[in-house]
């Protein structure tokens, strides 16, 4: 198999922006005409055998990319895909909700800073939270818990075997600065009436 | 196992360092071409506490748990001097345990270094980069994510919050009156007495204790309260005096 | 040119992670078997066509990724050094991790010999352990197990592939006589009911 070919392939292949030329022979010490004849051929190559992707010269360079005809299975496959993943905004809420619970939906956008009505319907739709009352205060926003299946997820027998405050840092592996130990040492308390 | 240069006073010396006590017993046992079976317990302890020795006259810093070792192996080595109980049905060999551990932990360290050729060829190959979707944030698989996360995720917001609103966690602190731990503590023991001081401070966050510490003292000085420990370090028991207090009084001792 | 192929491929080209064969039949429409078959077939092609990257099945899916000839090459390029390799220390724990799991810190402690909880923050900080919960023991110590990332960077597809734990170790001495296994009372059986 051709050396510098497989060498294109694989800097190509991690590569999310365009690759120039320039750069690509300079790292592999070739010549720019060579490493550009390698480029067309492996372009003809996978146009012919490779239906997936294809290699374009673009303005900034030469990158790998998919072909259009691709874009709606693509679409569809990262459709379901995202049904089972959690950004990172949910993970944030779901942990507040964790350690701070019950809790409305105001608390936890003050202590986000941002709205979090989008991310607290999708934990509800995926059954990790659970509205759990409301809160005796004005406008009765609904209190948030955690659901029996947020336990089985982290293997949790009991919301209360969430890891406290005192292992908080050992499992980080930092120290905890004082004022926040403070902020979650408040909630303990809260945890304790939670029985699913 | 690796080499590891020292530098001492000018000459170099070449001591072997080890990844724990079990992995320098096993380096002994190689060497001696020992059998693991049937170690010779009072040659090994020696052996192994001149490799300490030699540590400390290196300035290393032995951890503890090798110093662990070496008081297990001496307790070894004293068991096998007891005359055996023929009358026992099945004779314990004092070194059975450390056997055990010794071919347990060999295997693990085999295993280890079958990933360590792994790991090298695979930290070769790289996948392709992750590109974010439709611009998406970025996204965790659900079935990957771990408490880790969850406390990391927990304390990535605190901290923000913190960094936004300097004062407001200090605010939101549930402040615990000395007051209304004197008067809780003294209505406790109303109901009953004495009572386990370690049973009240039971799930207590620490501004509480601090609270119920000093309300303790108030009332202690005011005579309405003694405490008892029958022993160092023993149970604390709280009980009531003759000399009832007044409660309406004890927000005097709220200090801000 | 074959469209699932394509479709396939394109999918593929676009996750940095292992993709399932079932997320990939749901999303394509298509049966499992008829994914699989395709799948091996890219491999194959891929395989004695092109040098610089590979489909391999590990932690559980399928993905594409470079070949380790290229490390070098692609270390040049992209002026990184990559990740550190990993300390005895780590490597030790991963494997009784891997063949114990779930276990405690404790445990991990016991069998080592050694402390490991620093060991064990670098490990769950490069997603190659995971807590999963708590044992009901005294002081409900964190249960540990290994992750999909360490499947992949194993090159697992699963925990089972590992061999079988007694297949390690020459063992040092001679075998044991009758009178030292009665003592010892042979341990090895509790050694290999490791499933997941």
């Amino acid at each position: 198999m051709n050396e510098l070919r497989a060498a294109l392939e694989a800097i190509l292949f991690v590569s999310n922006e365009p690759v120039t030329l320039d750069s690509l022979a300079e790292a592999l010490g070739e010549k720019p005409d060579a490493v550009a004849k390698e480029l067309e051929e492996i372009k003809n190559f996978l146009d012919v055998n490779v239906g997936g992707f294809t290699l374009e010269h673009t303005g900034g360079g030469w990158r790998l990319a998919t072909r259009p005809e691709h874009e709606d299975v693509l679409k569809k496959y990262f459709a379901r895909k995202g049904e089972s993943r959690l950004s990172i905004a949910a993970l944030e809420t779901l942990a507040i909700v964790a350690y701070r619970q019950p809790i409305t939906a105001p608390e936890i956008n003050d202590i986000r800073g941002v709205n979090s009505s989008a991310v607290l319907h999708t934990l509800l739709e995926r059954r990790l939270l659970r509205v759990a009352g409301r809160k005796e205060v004005v406008g009765s926003p609904f209190l948030y818990r955690t659901t029996r299946e947020f336990l089985i997820h982290f293997g949790l027998n009991d919301i209360r075997d969430l890891p406290r405050l005192e292992e908080f840092g050992d499992l980080i592996g930092e120290p905890m600065s004082d004022d926040v130990v403070a902020a979650i040492g408040v909630q303990s308390a809260a945890v304790d009436d939670q029985t699913e | 196992m690796t080499e590891d240069e020292i530098s001492t006073s000018g000459y170099q010396l070449s001591l072997p360092t080890f990844h724990g006590p079990l992995d320098l017993l096993l380096h002994l046992i190689k060497q001696n071409e020992i059998d693991i079976y049937d170690i010779p317990i009072a040659r090994i302890t020696d052996q192994y506490n001149a490799y300490l020795e030699a540590m400390e006259e290196l300035d290393l810093e032995i951890a503890a748990d090798y110093i662990y070792m070496a008081a297990m192996l001496i307790h070894i080595k004293s068991k096998m001097l007891l005359p055996r109980d023929e009358t026992a049905e099945v004779t314990e060999d004092p070194r059975a345990e450390l056997v055990n551990r010794l071919l347990e932990y060999q295997r693990f360290k085999a295993v280890a270094e079958s990933f360590a050729e792994l790991d090298v060829v695979r930290m070769g190959v790289w996948p392709r980069p992750a590109v974010s979707h439709n611009g998406e944030p970025a996204e965790i698989d659900m079935s990957e994510v771990s408490l880790f996360d969850l406390i990391d995720a927990f304390r990535t917001a605190l901290t923000r919050y913190k960094v936004n609103h300097p004062q407001a966690i200090e605010l939101k602190r549930t402040l615990h009156k000395v007051s209304d731990m004197m008067a809780e503590l003294y209505n406790k023991l109303k109901e009953k007495s004495p009572i386990r001081l370690q049973w009240f401070l039971e799930g207590r966050d620490r501004d509480e204790l601090i609270a119920i510490f000093l309300g303790m003292l108030e009332l202690v000085r005011l005579g309405g309260i003694s405490l008892q420990q029958g022993e160092l370090f023993g149970e604390i028991l709280v009980a009531m005096t003759q000399n009832p207090l007044d409660e309406s009084q004890f927000a005097v001792y709220d200090q801000r």
